[in-house]
């Protein structure tokens, strides 16, 4: 089996009588697509905080690259190699594309602290910048402001920005919200190629998408595993069916 | 060139001329008027790099503006009357300018970076007036510490020095302060577009996308703001100067909000915004002030109207929307 | 110090206190619900001294002074909602601040040309006036104890308003969800209007009570403007109940802080003048000193939402 | 734009009495907007009214605004020297604002009379020969209020005054002159508008007498909260708070107190009378003490201007240092320090008619130079 980058052992989260998070335990694999599916209101945020630091958890522990890191803010998983993109872009809309990605690649540099020097003449920051927009196809528009970008070309720049830190792992909270089924297609094929470059936890609502790229899926209700296996294990899962995707179907 | 870029070079055109237009015309007070805008101005284009850059509205900017006079009056009151500053250690104040500015920087900083790590645990309307806030507390304290003058304030007879020139001729003091603005939009203009003001830039409009980068917007925003009260500090050494006075006025909320006018009517974010609301508002408070004792409504309507009417300051209409980094 | 004076000066700060909250309650109410930020609150403080000033003086009745307080600044308030605040609603906070820094010129500079430089006379109606004995023996004037009561009163009936009646309801509502209000069908503007006018008039009779045992005049309403935002701060901005407890805090450590932080500087030192100097100094800056503590403690203060 | 035309056409002209001839460019810096206007506006009008009922057109008088700003008084003293290239300055009414106009002026040549502000450090070490005080010495109305306890037996006395330099010169100035014990002695803050904590510790002191310097909206404040507290003890205070201005914000509550002036609207003297009546007639109202010393600064002026050219400077220094005019105050001469010698009184607050006002009751001191004389060396 391949090794373990990123998991969760037993999280726990609560907010007053809500409990958000029950004793959640996930693995991410190298070279896996992990899908994490589950109905609204399953707590597939308050999830996706506590691996990247947003949150801290009542109990229980996230490890990344085989270390403790529930103590560790954001910042701190982001530079071990963390990558996430979020489900509402989170982009500086009045920069340049360009620009989006140079402060990921400025991020992985870790050396923010130049205060007079051009950031474009940077050679090293612009080449990683660029290959990484190249990568998800936004080549073409890297001088384009970013709050003039269409709706399915925002969820690629997330996506390259997040290139940029060269990660050991991504999450990605709900990469195709809101696309239409061309963006979402082409968005598809990119995923499925960098699974080869790291594994993704993939928190997603469309199930097309799961179904084309998951390699093994969890299915989480009212803040609980109920399973996880092969696309197959979960479909013949009679909790799931009950739960999740009876209701669904 | 796009008009924005015409309209700094006007700006910029009409700060060189008016010492000249001003003994043509006869009028030598002009001089003593534009030095008042161009320290105002940098002033402003201290706010600015907290403010347009790094989305920090800073009601306190005053604390920093009044360090950096107290820095002056402080050190040329000691020279004046030949005590030493520190007495055990014996060391003496100081008459000139290059040696008062680099403290007035130094104190002003550090001034910055002890309310920033205060105030940025806060943001929004809380960072609003916890700044605001702070801005009364040295206020307060200012008044009631008997050492240098209270609320009388430190009165300098003759201005500092500066190697080279003769500071007393308002021409001389005009240019140096010219100088200095200059100096500071140039370092305005490369942090902007250096990695610094990539990063700044970023944590303004998305801070937890800069999180998710692993780099720390906090700390980005807290060396903006020490950036930002040191340029404001060495903008009250020189206010400090121009009037061979130092008092708590300067330290007041009044002013926090003249700085921030001066910023929000030239345009925030805008290199030369900050020049353009400080020259406006002398000209403005110069002419007002002589058509009628109430001149400060008329001020309040123009201001009104640039908030409702005039998205982007002046700057902002006279060069349309786009913003100088980009 | 005797436990007399203690206990009178304890009264004095909950009364400093009760007074700040009625300009608080304003502030926060008006935050919460609109995410407005009113520099303007301190003119129509000043706005309702004047105008209770003016009515004492023509019709020399106490309580018709207070009504056209709270009318006058309601009506201003309203006034001002309608024409400037309205406009500012979807800008960022500096464009408010900026337009309500404005605001302040205009109408200060405005009250002078109508009023003159001259501060108003507005005084206690006899009925009022002199001290009472309490029990224990301590003395304490009959309108300050009337104000602690007043501003209480007020809070009850803001407590009562929000959590009773339809337009508490609504008023809660526009704080949670401003879609959710408009799909209601209710008339967001005019909702709006109304609370402006509610903290405008609140802010017009504290200036009015408090006017009377004060001097009426153009630029009263800026320092206790500045208290009344550190009261918000501490008490967590849009919360009512922070705005009162925020109020009786800054209240209790400004009047308490004054007393004795100059005896506790004449502890350490003989020299009794620089002590008294010295202790003052700090007690000016006790207030702020809180406000920092508070919000190192929690950043969005004692009752805020989390942010 | 030309700047001459937009002064013209702002009415300044109407303030100056015909330009052309003028032998004397006086620059009047003072506070007419914002907190404090009353006092800046009594100021120009008494300087004016003297001139107007003087019938001089040998005199321009060109008046700004200073906002109570230190920094814009100093502007407007560059452009006043620079532009206008006057040839005395007057009208500053904070000491603040005058510490920051004063020594450069005089250090530039020009003349400073001061119709209000004279703070020690202006009497002392930062004396000057062109710099004339023709309201008084900053302590003098505290040294009376001294004298003046002292002369009724109060034995014990609390003090108050806020915590700013005027304030503690008040209190060292009271102290000065005043024989008998302290109940207390409290620093109140600078703007502060409620002394409900202040009354307790002075209501629980066993105090005599109470002596207080705030002034502004703070005595306003002071005044009727003390009032309304219960305590019952003679209150003395300089005239500050007893202002014409005030007097009528105040109301009851300030009936009966005892305040130190230099100046009273009933003071017996034909210069006076002429004065009061002038002013009431022409401003509507009763003058205050800012008028009367702006009165007597600008017949100080014209007084010198009969006996010497401006542009010799020793000279006018000496004809001023004659003091030869009529002063609202009866007796007026300078020590050596520029000065006023002059008597100071005691009034009582009373209401004349629907009106408060002062009276005399009695003088505190009589001749009263000031305590720094010593210490300036011209």
């Amino acid at each position: 089996m391949a090794e373990v980058v990123l998991s969760t052992r037993g999280i726990t989260k609560r907010f007053g009588a809500v409990t958000a998070s029950e004793d959640i335990s996930l693995d991410l694999r190298a070279g896996e697509i992990h899908a994490v599916i589950g109905p609204n209101g399953a707590g597939k945020s308050t999830l996706i905080a506590q691996i990247c630091g947003g949150l801290a958890p009542d109990a229980g522990r996230v490890e990344f690259l085989g270390r403790d890191v529930t103590a560790r803010p954001v910042r701190a998983r982001a530079r071990m190699g963390l990558a996430r993109t979020f489900q509402i872009s989170a982009l500086a809309m009045e920069d340049t594309v360009l620009q989006n990605a140079l402060l990921g690649a400025l991020g992985a540099s870790g050396r923010p602290w130049r205060f007079l020097r051009g950031v474009l003449t940077e050679r090293s920051l612009r080449d990683r910048a660029e290959a990484a927009l190249a990568r998800v196809g936004l080549d073409d528009v890297a001088a384009v402001r970013t709050a003039e970008l269409s709706h399915g070309q925002r969820r690629l720049l997330e996506v390259a920005v997040a290139l940029t830190l060269a990660p050991r792992a991504f999450v990605m909270d709900e990469p195709m919200a809101g696309l239409g089924s061309e963006g979402s297609e082409r968005l598809t094929t990119l995923l499925g190629s960098l699974r080869r470059e790291a594994p993704i936890l993939l928190v997603e609502h469309d199930m097309d998408a799961v179904f084309a790229l998951a390699d093994r899926v969890s299915v989480l209700v009212y803040g609980r595993v109920i399973a996880t296996g092969t696309l197959d294990e979960i479909r013949a899962d009679p909790a799931v069916r009950e739960a999740y995707l009876g209701d669904a179907a | 060139m796009n008009r924005e870029a015409m309209l700094n070079a006007a700006v910029l055109l009409a700060l060189v001329a008016v010492p000249g237009w001003a003994l043509w015309a006869g009028e030598p007070f002009t001089i003593t008027l534009a030095t008042r805008a161009v320290i105002f101005a940098l002033a402003a284009v201290g706010l600015n790099i907290a403010l347009g850059l790094g989305g920090m509205v800073s009601l306190g900017h005053a604390v920093y503006f009044g360090v950096g006079g107290y820095a002056m009056g402080i050190l040329a009151w000691h020279a004046q009357s030949y005590t030493p500053l520190v007495e055990a250690l014996a060391i003496p104040g100081t008459k000139s300018m290059p040696v008062i500015w680099l403290v007035a920087v130094i104190s002003s900083a550090l001034a910055a970076l002890v309310i920033g790590v205060l105030a940025l645990r806060t943001s929004g309307v809380y960072f609003i007036m916890i700044t605001l806030a702070f801005g009364q507390m040295v206020y307060f304290f200012a008044i009631s510490w008997p050492a240098y003058g209270g609320e009388d304030g430190l009165s300098i007879y003759v201005r500092n020095g500066f190697p080279g020139l003769n500071t007393l001729v308002p021409v001389q003091f005009y240019g140096l302060c010219l100088m200095v603005l200059l100096a500071v939009l140039a370092l305005n203009w490369r942090l902007a577009r250096s990695p610094f003001g990539l990063a700044l830039n970023a944590a303004r409009q998305v801070p937890q996308r800069v999180e998710t980068v692993g780099l720390d917007p906090t700390r980005v925003k807290l060396v903006a703001l020490v950036i930002s009260g040191a340029v404001t500090g060495l903008a009250g050494a020189l206010f400090a100067d121009l009037n061979r006075f130092v008092s708590t006025t300067m330290l007041s909320w009044q002013m926090s909000g003249e700085i921030m006018v001066f910023v929000i009517i030239g345009g925030v974010g805008r290199l030369f915004g900050p020049v353009v609301g400080a020259g406006l508002y002398v000209i403005l408070e110069h002419f007002l002030g002589d058509l009628s004792d109430y001149w400060q409504v008329f001020l309040g309507l123009i201001l009104l109207a640039v908030v409702l009417f005039g998205r982007g300051g002046l700057v902002g209409i006279v060069a349309g929307r786009a913003r100088t980094h980009g | 110090m005797s436990p007399i004076l203690i206990a009178e000066q304890v009264l004095n700060g909950l009364q400093f206190g009760v007074m700040l909250f009625l300009m608080a309650a304003g502030l926060t109410l008006i935050f919460g619900v609109m995410g407005l930020i009113n520099l303007a609150h301190g003119s129509l403080y000043m706005i309702g001294a004047f105008a209770a000033a003016a009515v004492a003086g023509a019709t020399g009745s106490f309580l018709l002074a207070l009504g056209a307080a709270l009318v006058a600044a309601a009506l201003a308030g309203a006034i001002v909602e309608l024409v400037v605040i309205r406009r500012l609603y979807d800008k960022d906070h500096l464009d408010q601040v900026l337009a309500t820094f404005a605001l302040i010129l205009i109408f200060s500079e405005g009250t002078r040309w109508l009023f003159g430089s001259f501060p108003l006379y507005l005084d206690i109606p006899d009925w009022l006036s002199g001290p009472v004995t309490l029990p224990g023996g301590i003395q304490y004037p009959l309108y300050r104890l009337a104000l602690i009561c007043v501003g209480l009163l007020v809070a009850l009936g803001l407590w009562l308003l929000i959590t009773r009646t339809r337009v508490g309801i609504r008023i809660r509502a526009g704080e949670n969800d401003r879609e959710m209000i408009a799909a209601l069908g209710v008339d967001i503007g005019k909702l709006y209007t109304l609370v402006f006018a509610l903290g405008a008039g609140l802010a017009g009779l504290a200036g009015a009570l408090v006017g009377a045992i004060q001097s009426v005049q153009v630029g009263m309403g800026e320092p206790v403007l500045i208290l009344a935002f550190v009261v918000i701060v501490i008490g967590g901005i849009g919360s009512i109940k922070g705005a009162l407890v925020g109020a009786l805090l800054v209240g209790l450590t400004d009047t308490l802080g004054g007393i004795f932080l100059p005896e506790l500087f004449k502890l350490f030192t003989d020299d009794a003048a620089g002590a008294t100097a010295t202790g003052s100094a700090f007690a000016s800056m006790a207030i702020y000193i809180l406000m920092a503590a508070v919000l190192v403690w929690r950043p969005t203060g004692l009752y805020g939402a989390k942010a | 734009m030309n700047m001459k035309t937009l002064l013209a056409a702002a009415g300044l002209a109407a303030l100056t009495a015909a330009g052309a001839e003028a032998q004397v460019k006086v620059g009047m810096i003072t506070t007419l907007s914002g907190g404090g206007a009353s006092l800046g506006i009594d100021t120009r009008d008494g300087f004016m009214l003297a001139i107007e009922m003087a019938g001089r057109d040998d005199i321009e008088v060109i008046v700004e605004d200073d906002q109570r700003k230190p920094d814009v008084a100093v502007q407007l003293s560059d452009k006043m020297i620079q532009s206008d290239q006057v040839d005395v300055l007057t009208g500053i009414v904070w000491s603040n604002l005058a510490m920051a106009v004063v020594p450069s002026a005089t250090a530039q040549g020009l003349f400073y009379l001061s119709t209000n502000a004279a703070p020690a450090q202006l009497a002392g070490p930062g004396c000057h020969p062109s710099y004339f005080s023709v309201s008084y010495q900053n302590d003098n109305l505290h040294e009376a209020a001294g004298a003046h306890a002292t002369n009724a037996g109060y034995e014990n006395t609390f003090i108050l005054a806020p915590n700013y330099p005027a304030g503690h010169d008040s209190l060292n100035g009271f102290k000065r002159f005043y024989e008998g014990g302290l109940a207390g002695e409290i620093y109140t803050e600078l703007g502060q508008t409620d002394y409900a904590a202040e009354l307790a510790q002075i209501r629980a002191s066993g105090a005599d007498s109470i002596f207080f310097f705030l002034p502004g909206g703070m005595g306003i404040s002071f005044l009727k909260q003390y009032a309304d507290s219960g305590i019952d003890l003679p209150v003395v205070g300089p005239a500050f708070s007893f202002d014409q201005g005030i007097l009528q914000a105040v109301g009851e509550a300030a009936l009966g107190v005892n305040n130190t002036s230099t100046w009273s609207k009933d003071l017996d003297n034909a210069a006076n009378a002429a004065f009061v009546e002038a002013f009431q007639e022409t401003y509507d109202r009763l003058p205050s003490i800012y008028a009367a010393q702006g009165y007597d600064t600008a017949n100080l002026l014209l007084s010198a201007m009969d006996k010497a050219d401006i542009d010799d400077t020793e000279a006018f220094r000496a004809a001023l240092g004659e003091a030869d005019f009529d002063s609202v105050r009866g007796g007026f001469g300078f020590a050596s320090n520029n000065h006023p010698v002059q008597d100071i009184y005691v009034r009582e607050v009373i209401k004349e008619g629907d009106i408060f006002t002062n009276k005399i009751v009695g003088i505190a001191m009589e001749d009263r130079a000031n305590a720094y004389t010593e210490e300036c060396s011209m």
